[in-house]
């Protein structure tokens, strides 16, 4: 049953120094705000997951949160390049940034998997691809009825999934509505879960293409009006593209972004720093 | 990026040749059903077909929003735009196993950094991969799209930049190293049957894959495109000329890159 | 693109005598007018498939329709035998019947690998019990990545798919919502694929659990209110269960049977006969 | 069936072996969560938990029903009393595939036509399965209701048309042949651990995993039980003796049967 609590409270509840912790958010319901509390709880050693890392890993890897980062595709959607996840990548700042790679599809059949109880999940892809052997997650397994060569994908089980979603109720059952991705699995697949949501409302009321996540497979709700931004909350408000934009300006330089971080995710905060 | 001009009876019209390839990439679609796009220029290009000649195509976008009618174009594959105008929302693990792998999209568009003479992209790093000069976002949908999807039109300009004798790194396969290898790697698209650069337009050889110029743009000279390519080009016997845009395409492209704030 | 066809034509045009038939509704939803159709229409060998066969697979079999049947759970549903279906395993009246059984997990994932372009899907199950070995379908595959062994059951691709909606537009396109079980599975996985609808609309509005079917994965849409009776239609009409109770007498012996068939099925029809 | 009547204070209540294994059934609940629950006596037994002690127990039926809340009892697993009053309806790879396989069930509930001492389960047919004496309905959700939810249930009349040596078809897993079996198919649920009959309610040892009567009902004597069951049944040594039903229960099981209208 998922307890109501802060999102600091959460945070600090549920994410360990470590873990292996998925953002998830396809284009849609991303967890900025609890990725920006991962930061200023100086989390260590993560290994991030997500299909589409943009500006708040951009943050959590520029601050040092992340060892590793598994992905699909790592950009400023619309913009350009995450300068930060370049920076790590291209010189090792702040550190080395050990990556895992995959399609989207051999990623979001990996959460499948997981979310299945199965340790992998079977696709038609990777062959041909330099994907193929630069990661241990990725092999190949024969058809028993055709024979035919298929790539299978290890299953994958995060210590933790982290989600955003429009509304949850006083009980912690959660509703997303919109572009939903593949968060159902992310948390289906993960050990613990928390969800911020944009409000607690007394009741849910169904809604077309709503998805319910019920309460007894979540740990924590937290409320984070606004817990998207500069992504948009369908229902709640609108992307805030110019923000996307200054982004490139922000994560180009170090002391730029790092200045940024002070002032806007660090500043407000009761955090341990950096 | 220069501007070219053409006449058309009396008037005069400026395009650049992005717009040139985003007109080639939409007149390409007709007669397609079902097609993936992603953001850019492929889905600029689809807007513009369903602006103009295809109304009734079907756009789907890997978000998980089918049959989408944007009204602007969007900003991103999961613009709240796409999903309020979709026939249907569903998950990604649907979009991609029921609706990409299980063969119900006709024709996907690709871009990439780099393509080889087999259409073969990479979209990942230039320079070596632990240690790569430019870390590019990733693959994303791409291997996906390219290995099921019908057909796949790729979008890429045609420079030495571009266009390389072999890829730093294969993100996405086109023909691999010649015509049987999809079969071999059990992709079931067809691949990619139509690259458009801003030069001109290739297709792959019926036998044996390698990409061949079959036409090029207007005021484009076959030079040109043999100086863009590191390797010898092939070109078609009977090398063609695209039409240059009409006033209608310009019109509809002007129109749909009108409703794209930047904020 | 889905033609809008009245019942007669579509199940003419598109279910042909030896095809294998998926007439899927997972306790709702169930296309009774079409299988009637079907029996009308006088085919045979045909392989039928369905998770749950019922009062109409019941019909079918007992009117020699089916070759063989592909199912999970052969029952009436809160009433009891299928006496039809048991005659022709018992008695192979009036034909034998061949039969391929599955857990319904097993079925569901064989739609599924169909839907999925995939010659398998895995899933844990049928290891120890006697259902494995019964089936060319089931298999063992072994994990690439902890050699745990799993089963794998073979794609399901039917000839046709026959489900029964709420509604369609001029265009083709289908909405349903409630229970719609394993529907779009069936649907995806088909050559071809007819959907019956309690009516035709001018414009589907979005609904909670609605789940829409795109017009271009339908070939033909027919109207066929009621065309679930005796079982339900959320939305429009109730389950009538005196026609299951009723049904266990009349299916019971095969006279009363045949003239119920003649009476109910045939009779109002320009059917060929049997 | 004959009824049995018990003395409560003044009070003496008039129930059947069917009621007081419903009412063993719902007391079994008390302290879970998520319950997988098929039509006829679990649909009745999850129903007089939630009636009586476990307001919050969730109800999900095979269906793709989570968090049903029927007010009254369900005419199958699929009746719309269950979509309209859950919490969320999805689809049945969805049920199967995340929510069972995926370990998302606290105990499911099973009954079957034969069991044998290790649990197992026949639903498939009585006889040789090529020519059936009867043929049964078949497997159903059973196999991976066994398989995958944390524990199960099982409902079961005892006499020696349902205890048996040996099934005429193993449908369903229990233990298969001993303690070793489950984990080596992967069967990753730790499998039936009660089994409730008209007689009392049997356990699997917990080393052997062979089924153990570990509780009479009221009235019933272990002569009974062992005349009752075809191979030589293991007794617990503190054999202990249900409770019979109470007025509160009693009335909350008629209460739900009034509730099933059979037209």
């Amino acid at each position: 049953m998922a307890q109501i609590q802060t999102l600091a409270e959460a945070v600090g509840n549920l994410v360990n120094d470590g873990d292996c912790v998925a953002l998830e958010g396809f284009t849609h319901l991303i967890p900025v705000a609890a990725g920006q509390e991962i930061i200023r709880q100086g989390r260590r050693d993560l290994t991030l997951v997500r299909l589409t890392p943009d500006i708040v890993f951009d943050q959590l890897i520029g601050m040092g949160c992340a060892k590793k980062l598994v992905f699909g595709w790592g950009g400023n959607p619309g913009v350009g390049s995450l300068h930060r996840f370049r920076d790590a990548v291209e010189n090792g700042w702040p550190h080395p940034l050990e990556i895992e790679e995959h399609s989207h599809a051999g990623l979001t059949n990996r959460y499948v998997a997981g979310a299945s109880g199965l340790p992998f999940a079977v696709l038609r892809g990777y062959f041909g691809t330099d994907l193929m052997g630069r990661t241990e997650t990725v092999k190949q397994v024969v058809c028993p009825f055709t024979g035919e060569e298929l790539a299978a994908v290890a299953a994958l089980r995060p210590d933790v999934t982290v989600i955003h979603a429009q509304q949850a109720d006083h009980q912690g059952n959660v509703l997303m509505w919109g572009i939903t991705g593949v968060n159902k699995e992310a948390v289906l697949a993960a050990e613990r879960v928390l969800v911020t949501v944009e409000e607690v409302v007394d009741r849910l009321d169904p809604r077309p293409g709503g998805v319910l996540l019920p309460t007894w497979v979540i740990d924590a709700v937290a409320e984070a009006p606004g817990g998207t931004y500069p992504s948009y909350t369908a229902g709640y408000y609108e992307r805030d593209n110019s923000a996307y934009v200054h982004w490139d300006t922000i994560s180009r330089d170090r002391e730029t972004f790092l200045t940024w971080m002070d002032e806007h995710v660090l500043g407000g905060s009761m955090a341990v720093g950096r | 990026m220069t501007a070219t001009s053409t006449a058309r009876g009396e008037q005069s019209i400026e395009y650049s040749p992005d717009d040139m390839m985003i007109a080639a990439a939409a007149r390409a679609l007709r007669g397609y059903r079902v097609c993936f796009v992603g953001i850019g220029l492929p889905s600029t290009a689809a807007n513009l077909a369903r602006a103009t000649h295809s109304p009734d195509l079907v756009l789907v976008y890997e978000s998980g929003t089918i049959g989408a009618k944007p009204t602007r174009l969007p900003l991103s594959i999961g613009d709240g735009e796409l999903a309020e105008t979709a026939d249907a929302v569903v998950s990604v693990p649907e979009i991609f196993n029921y609706w990409v792998q299980g063969g119900r999209i006709d024709v996907g568009f690709l871009g990439a950094a780099q393509m080889d003479r087999f259409a073969n992209l990479n979209s990942t790093t230039i320079g070596d991969y632990e240690h790569p000069a430019v870390r590019l976002p990733g693959a994303g949908g791409a291997p996906e799209i390219a290995a099921s999807c019908k057909e796949v039109i790729v979008l890429i300009r045609q420079s030495h930049r571009t266009f390389v004798e072999r890829l730093d790194f294969r993100t996405t396969v086109g023909f691999g190293e010649g015509p049987d290898d999809r079969r071999r790697w059990g992709l079931r698209g067809s691949g990619p049957t139509l690259v458009i650069t801003d030069l001109g337009l290739l297709r792959p050889d019926p036998v044996t894959r390698e990409l061949t110029m079959t036409a090029l743009h207007p005021g484009v000279e076959i030079d040109q495109a043999r100086a863009a390519t590191p390797w010898e080009l092939r070109v078609a016997e009977q090398l063609t000329t695209t039409e240059p845009l009409s006033e209608e395409e310009l019109r509809g492209l002007r129109d749909l890159q009108a409703t794209q704030d930047h904020g």
